[in-house]
């Protein structure tokens, strides 16, 4: 098995070994020194910037709680949003499928720094949605978006909702449209038929959507950054402000070890769910 | 064939909200590229000063020029580096199977800003501080979790006999592998393909600390340029990306149509 | 025409240039066994998806019990479907494969798990209840196909080719099975295969289909003994055709006459103006064959080119002294004869039959 | 030869970048030496310095100190930077340290919508300007210089900071701000857009606002003071060529490089003998005079010690 | 040993906790045809594809011309495989799908391009170039595996059940093609089957499995008329066991008291001692069925319980006065017994065949 399964696994590992695990020996040190005034580094062996962190409610509740509660709505969000994208240009082909899945795309392709303009343009208290929103009597008074934490989260999706779609589109093609019609024939309609059939046969690419905008979301700091404000202590946003605005490296890796260990529990969390679900089932060999 | 029609309507409605919430944005940012008063809507004329003042600028072009090769170059090796693991571990299963995964998605667990800092250090440390390799190994590792999970999503519904079938006819592994594994998921490899480059198009903290002088990428370029600047001027790089993409696709549908008519 | 369970009208089924299907119609009486025999490619399985609603017609009606059904999804028109390629649901265990369509319909826990038992139980598959479909042998797969149709005891239960990969033990079995099933259940069953063998002995009758069209539909005895066209007498069991022209047209009697000029004798069934081209049908097991010289009416004689042994059947091809192939098979045998070696064949005039040859108008 | 003789300068990208380069040609030729631009925000220049990426390092004032902790510059040697001597005298912060330029963060007002001046940053407290405040962050430096000034004038000091924070966390919950932005050019489009009512701007960004023809955007400079923009040079300790690196500093020095950057990006000169031309249309921008004597600078070490603990205080207040 | 091109010794494969094949052993000569034979499930895929290299077997060795292939990946093997499942590349047309092997092989494109024919108008697919596998039928799809290992001419060949999607006409074509091809290049040939006829008509020799393991291995002939055990007995066409204890043993003859009490006299091959328990089998073409009552040795009376028809054959069940339940074929038949008639039926004693009751030492 071991002689099977490690040659390919190799590469991989052996680069990761490499370039994540050597580099983050340098974190995982860094997290236990000491910043002196000044922003002066000081070698040291101390667990204060740990403790300052775990041992404050304050950061728990308002830094990771709330990052991890803002990535898990804005991948809900983004899931619920793509889901039903990825089944309609699955039907698609030819040139309307390159279409839409280049506007899929296209907000990525064209990246956040450059696409704020427009979104300011919408956001605003003035601006096109607000307007909008107004004219429909949805509600009254201006809303605020921009530099608040609906922005973020509007915008996680907007960054989100693509990767989903391009991560289930294979799951869904592959899927033989005889079992559909298996289901179909015993009674199912249609939309029993992709609750039972389809839906859990997608689960290997929502698996992946789902990992994927998740740690994209968690670690997020270019959205906070742009379209936050300063209360939007989302980790990756605290992190680097903690690193490069404020020169606390020692901080700054603290804040990394723990996320990278809130992280792989969450992601973990998320296997074994996902797992038990369907996944291994789907992983039994021939 | 009844195929998914699981209310068409329906279906076909959301996809197009969903697309006018990706796409209005962009259309915004357009009209904004070719208004002389900015952001101030409606527009009151149109010129292309910004268009012109964007295609003008050679750190842009370069940028572009950078981001592009960078992504390609990344995209492909995390594909290459992604792909034989996550066909080991959708066919084997084995202790610690789970474990692994997660080391293999352990880029995504840091955050960006940190393992891009922590690279660079060590880069420096090994004696290789400048030079392209630190960039493209940043940009690679970063990106190659995701190729991994859509790869991985891909290959779980592949069905083995067609790489059976052929090792028997006397194709190797790698010639099967190119030859039928690889066409059989073309729309896996085509996505993680994508997802890969445009992450690697989009990134800014790993291309901040580990871009060598000369070799900034655009987001690197435009973050700076508009952190001072306000003005049109990266709206109308936007614009142009969008027709540029726009470009390429009728390109590729061309080719592909071609390839097409000529099999037949 | 109310106690037909379905009726197929005019359907056809276009594939761009490709018909699949062209103009098919045919009935299936309520409690009906009918199945569905034809050459691979010629329309069978898209004949029955379009009865299930999986494959919408090109043109042409539907009925199922009564009801216009053309339009209706597969949902709503409450049959029981058994894929060729049985479409077993690839996450879900062998029970709950066969237990979906009933928890669908709500029933209570410990009816399912009695109705999941007995359906495996009667394809054989008790004990495999928590595999999943990967884990199980082809012939097993198909069981489980045909379990999960069946659980749901359906009135109309349409089945493509549902034994195809069973052995041969199994599916004689499982043959007497499913016509007991049937029986008992009054289900009306619309067959889909390319055994004729199965046809014949499950069916009340049969739809003999080519290249999309129907060619013949009738009950199995009547089907062999008296095909409308060489395309059906060749296609259910073997036939030798021997060409000839017609003499001696006489009352109940007539001759052909062979291509090595000599003369058979045969019951005149069908009306034949003498002189017309002819062919003369003989089933191999009604052909008598000896290595002794017989003398007399309808005797041909030849040479054993072929022995081909299925246990129970010997069958020989002989090349007549005319020229033509002739099979013959012999039953209740204890000796071989030897590729090469001289033999006489007789047959006897009321196992002849004529038919006028095709494409001659 | 120009081959061997490279000079890797840290330098903010945009307008800043721009105005490098379009005085280095100059300097290349002259010395035969070029020059690479180490292009990256604030933090990126301390990390690369301390790495030694770099010889001349073009920094905020922050950095430059805790550069300075770490011992990461080369004292700046007044006899191979002669241009030194005309530097006034505020501009030398220590020996490894000068000021390259200096702007401001004035308070900017929509003359639309306020009919006469702003007195003084209390009037960003004003209930009339509901969600109609801009500031900046609570990293930067004009925020936290506003808050030391806030706990100066309200009893406190730099190291009682408690009046401070109660009043910063006053204007968060007074519902006037749009929001305190990391992103300065967002600052300037609510401005132009007419969204801020009111708000900081730096020098540099209100030239933007009026050369894009928004006239109805005013400053003023409030009494209290105004809060500095520095920019810092430093060579680094390690620089390959010291001397070269002297030389560079000394060009930025020049009058001609002090006047670019001051009619470019409305930087002020540092030196007493660069003269920005009277015709030139933003001279009121840059800081000068009694202005400059007014520059509210407090202690920057104990700034950077003291303002993470200042923020989550604030933040606490806040109650957001 | 060295002419045998396939050994298998003492092969076995687990998956977890089922035994898929157990302690397999058997050769397959040069040029020889072998069949695998057995019921649904009994490992015979799961042994080919160890052949194959597709799976590794848990315990035992491979040999293929000598070489020992255990461990050797399949591209190595120079094996022809045809798949049960057809496993046709998805993303290559019909002629992609022939010609990739010979692509490999770097032959000329002139040479492909007629192989690719050669190989389609043999299996009848001639005109369906440039289809893509999912617009085929089940059949044709099959037909298509069956042509891309053809195309390479391989020494050894595997076949999965490749004929099972097929029509009967089709497949009795296919068939002897099939075996002239065999014969023509001296392929070695190792077939699986769940259809005894095949295994029969087309095997120089029979592997018979069972639950994983061999139960013989034998030619046709030996297989069909002496089969070792009742399994192979029954598997192999259909038989009539009627149980009884053995008397009059007496040297080339001996009895076979049924529960009836009736004796049915025999040819006795095998040493069976008096009084033991044994089981006489009889083949049911081998039995005469008439209405009129017959007397003399070896005749049983009962009843018609089923009449199934094949076309060429009539098979009866009967139930015996005794009680036990006979099958009879009738072949060349004109008359059909009605269920419940009164027959009588004769055996000759050299039909019957004796073995040991198994289970009882
Ligand atoms: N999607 C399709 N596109 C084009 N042609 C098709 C398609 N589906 C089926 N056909 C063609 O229609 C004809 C009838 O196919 P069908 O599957 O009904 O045959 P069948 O009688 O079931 O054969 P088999 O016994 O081999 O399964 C075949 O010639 C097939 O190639
Ligand atoms: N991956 C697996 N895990 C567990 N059991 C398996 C697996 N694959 C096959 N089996 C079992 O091994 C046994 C042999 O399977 P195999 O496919 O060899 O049967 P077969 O003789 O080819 O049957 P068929 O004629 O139905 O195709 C079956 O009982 C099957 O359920
Ligand atoms: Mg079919
Ligand atoms: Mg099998």
């Amino acid at each position: 098995m071991i002689r099977r399964v490690l040659p390919p696994l190799a590469p991989a590992l052996i680069a990761l070994l490499v370039f994540v695990a050597f580099p983050m020996l340098w974190v995982v040190r860094t997290s236990f020194n000491e910043l002196e005034a000044g922003a002066y580094i000081v070698d040291a062996l101390t667990l204060d910037n740990y403790t300052r962190f775990l041992g404050d409610s304050w950061y728990l509740i308002n830094t990771l709680w709330f990052s991890i509660r803002i990535a898990l709505i804005a991948t809900a969000i983004s899931v619920v949003c793509a889901y039903p994208v990825a089944l309609y240009i699955a039907r698609t082909a030819g040139l309307q499928r390159n279409i839409l899945l280049a506007l899929i795309m296209a907000p990525l392709l064209i990246g956040l720094v450059t696409l704020v303009y427009g979104w300011i343009v919408i956001f605003r208290g003035g601006g096109l949605l607000n307007s909008l929103m107004i004219a429909l009597h949805v509600y009254d008074q201006p809303v605020r978006y921009m530099w608040d934490i609906k922005g973020v989260v509007i915008l996680l999706v907007y960054i989100g909702a693509p990767y989903v779609v391009l991560s289930l589109l294979d799951s869904i093609e592959r899927i033989s449209p005889f079992l559909v019609e298996a289901a179909r024939n015993v009674g199912a309609s249609r939309w029993t038929a992709f609750w039972k059939i389809v839906f859990p046969l997608t689960m290997p690419g929502l698996y992946a959507g789902i990992v994927i905008v998740f740690a994209l979301n968690f670690s997020a700091f270019a959205v906070p950054l742009m379209i936050g404000d300063s209360n939007t202590q989302m980790i990756g946003l605290v992190v680097y402000r903690e690193a490069l605005l404020n020169n606390d490296l020692p901080f700054a890796s603290a804040l990394s070890v723990i996320m990278v260990a809130v992280n792989a529990m969450i992601l973990m969390g998320m296997a074994v769910f996902f797992g038990r679900l369907i996944l291994n089932r789907l992983e039994v060999k021939r | 064939m009844i195929r998914f029609d699981f209310g068409t309507a329906a279906l076909r409605l959301i996809t197009l909200l969903m697309m006018t919430f990706l796409v209005f944005p962009i259309a915004v940012t357009l009209v904004v590229a070719v208004n002389p008063r900015e952001f101030i809507l409606p527009p009151n004329g149109f010129t292309l000063d910004w268009f012109r003042a964007a295609w003008s600028s050679k750190t842009f072009l370069r940028g572009m020029g950078v981001s592009l090769v960078l992504g390609i170059a990344a995209a492909f090796l995390a594909n290459v580096l992604a792909l034989p693991a996550a066909m080991a571990l959708v066919r084997n299963n084995f202790p610690g199977k789970a474990a692994l995964n997660i080391i293999l998605m352990s880029p995504l667990l840091i955050p960006t800003t940190i393992f891009s800092l922590a690279l660079y250090i060590y880069f420096v440390r090994i004696g290789y501080g400048s030079g392209l390799l630190p960039l493209l190994v940043g940009h690679t590792i970063h990106i190659m979790p995701y190729a991994l999970r859509i790869l991985t999503a891909s290959l779980h519904n592949l069905d083995p006999s067609y790489e059976e079938a052929a090792r028997i006819v006397g194709a190797g592994r790698i010639r099967t592998l190119f030859s039928i594994t690889l066409p059989v998921i073309r729309t896996g490899l085509v996505s993680s393909f994508a997802l890969c480059f445009i992450l690697s198009w989009n990134d800014f903290p790993i291309s901040v600390f580990l871009a060598p002088p000369g070799w900034t990428p655009l987001p690197v370029e435009l973050f700076s340029y508009i952190k001072f600047q306000y003005d049109a001027v990266a709206a109308a790089l936007a614009g142009s990306l969008i027709l540029l993409s726009a470009l390429a696709i009728v390109i590729i549908d061309r080719l592909a149509g071609l390839r097409r008519v000529l099999r037949s | 025409m109310s106690d037909d369970a379905i009726q197929v009208s005019g359907v056809v089924k276009r594939y761009g240039a490709t018909t699949a299907v062209d103009n098919v119609s045919f009935n299936v009486a309520q409690g009906e066994f009918v199945s569905l025999l034809g050459p691979s490619g010629c329309g069978k399985t898209t004949t029955l998806r379009m009865i299930a609603g999986f494959v919408e017609p090109t043109a042409g009606a539907l009925r199922v019990n009564d009801r216009d059904v053309t339009h209706l999804p597969p949902e709503k028109r409450e049959l029981g479907f058994v894929f060729q390629n049985y479409a077993l649901w690839p996450h879900m265990t062998v029970a709950e494969n066969v237990g979906f369509g009933l928890k669908l319909r709500r029933k209570s826990r410990t009816f399912i798990r009695e109705k999941i038992a007995e359906s495996l139980s009667v394809t054989g598959l008790s004990g495999y209840e928590d595999r999943l479909p990967r884990q199980l042998s082809g012939g097993q797969q198909q069981r489980v196909a045909l379990a999960r149709a069946l659980a749901l005891e359906p009135q109309v239960l349409l089945m493509d080719e549902p034994l195809s990969n069973l052995d041969r033990a199994l599916r004689v079995t499982m043959r007497r099975e499913l016509k007991e099933l049937q029986a008992r259940m009054k289900m009306t069953t619309l067959y889909v295969t390319h055994d004729q063998e199965e046809a014949l002995s499950l069916s009340n009758r049969v739809v003999i289909m080519n290249k999309g069209r129907v060619e013949q539909v009738a009950a199995p005895y009547e089907l062999y003994e008296n095909p409308a066209t060489s395309f059906v007498a060749d296609f259910v069991g073997i036939t030798n055709f021997l060409e000839g022209s017609a003499v001696g047209v006489d009352g109940g009697s007539m001759g052909v006459r062979l291509r090595s000029g000599q003369v058979l004798r045969a019951v005149a069934k069908t009306a034949v103006t003498p002189g017309a081209e002819v062919r003369a049908l003989i089933r191999p097991e009604r052909v008598t064959l000896t290595t002794k010289p017989v003398d007399g009416e309808n005797v041909l004689s030849g040479q054993v080119i072929l022995s081909e042994y299925f246990g129970a059947v010997l069958r020989y091809s002989v090349r007549l002294d005319g020229g033509e192939i002739l099979r013959a098979e012999v039953h209740n045998f204890d000796n071989f004869v030897e590729t090469g070696a001289k033999v006489w064949i007789c047959v006897l005039p009321e196992h002849l039959r004529i038919i006028p040859q095709e494409g001659q108008g | 030869a120009a081959d061997d003789c490279m000079l890797r300068v840290t330098t903010w990208g945009g307008s800043y970048q721009a105005t490098y380069e379009s005085v280095a040609a100059k300097f290349e030729e002259q010395y035969n030496c070029k020059i690479e631009w180490v292009v990256g925000s604030s933090p990126d220049h301390l990390i690369k310095a301390r790495l030694g990426q770099v010889d001349v390092v073009t920094n905020t004032l922050l950095n430059s100190i805790a550069g300075e902790k770490e011992g990461l510059w080369l004292p700046l040697d007044p006899a191979k930077i002669p241009n030194m001597a005309n530097l006034y005298e505020n501009a030398i912060y220590s020996k490894d340290t000068i000021f390259a330029n200096v702007g401001d963060y004035v308070l900017a007002y929509n003359t639309d919508k306020l009919s006469k001046a702003p007195a003084g940053w209390d009037d960003l407290w004003n209930p009339d300007y509901k969600n109609s405040v801009v500031i900046y962050g609570v990293d930067h430096i004009p925020t936290l210089s506003l808050m030391v000034m806030k706990a100066e004038q309200n009893g406190g000091s730099i190291d009682n900071m408690e009046p401070g924070i109660d009043r910063m966390a006053e204007l968060i919950k007074s519902g006037n701000l749009i929001g305190m932005l990391d992103v300065e050019s967002q600052m300037v489009s609510l401005f132009e857009t007419g969204d801020a009512a009111l708000g900081m701007l730096a020098t540099g960004r209100m030239k933007d606002l009026l050369s894009k023809g928004a006239k109805n955007i005013s400053f003023v400079r409030p009494e209290e003071g105004t809060f500095p923009l520095i920019t810092s040079v430093n060579i680094h300790k390690d620089a390959t060529d010291p001397d070269m690196a002297a030389n560079f500093v000394n060009y930025i020095l020049s009058p001609e490089v002090q006047v670019a950057f001051a009619t470019r990006n409305l930087y002020a000169p540092t030196v007493k003998n660069a003269e920005v031309p009277e015709d030139f249309e933003y001279r009121e921008l840059l800081v000068r005079n009694e202005a400059f004597g007014r520059l509210f600078l407090p202690d920057q070490e104990k700034i950077t010690a003291n303002k993470a603990d200042w923020q989550q205080r604030l933040n606490q207040k806040a109650k957001r």
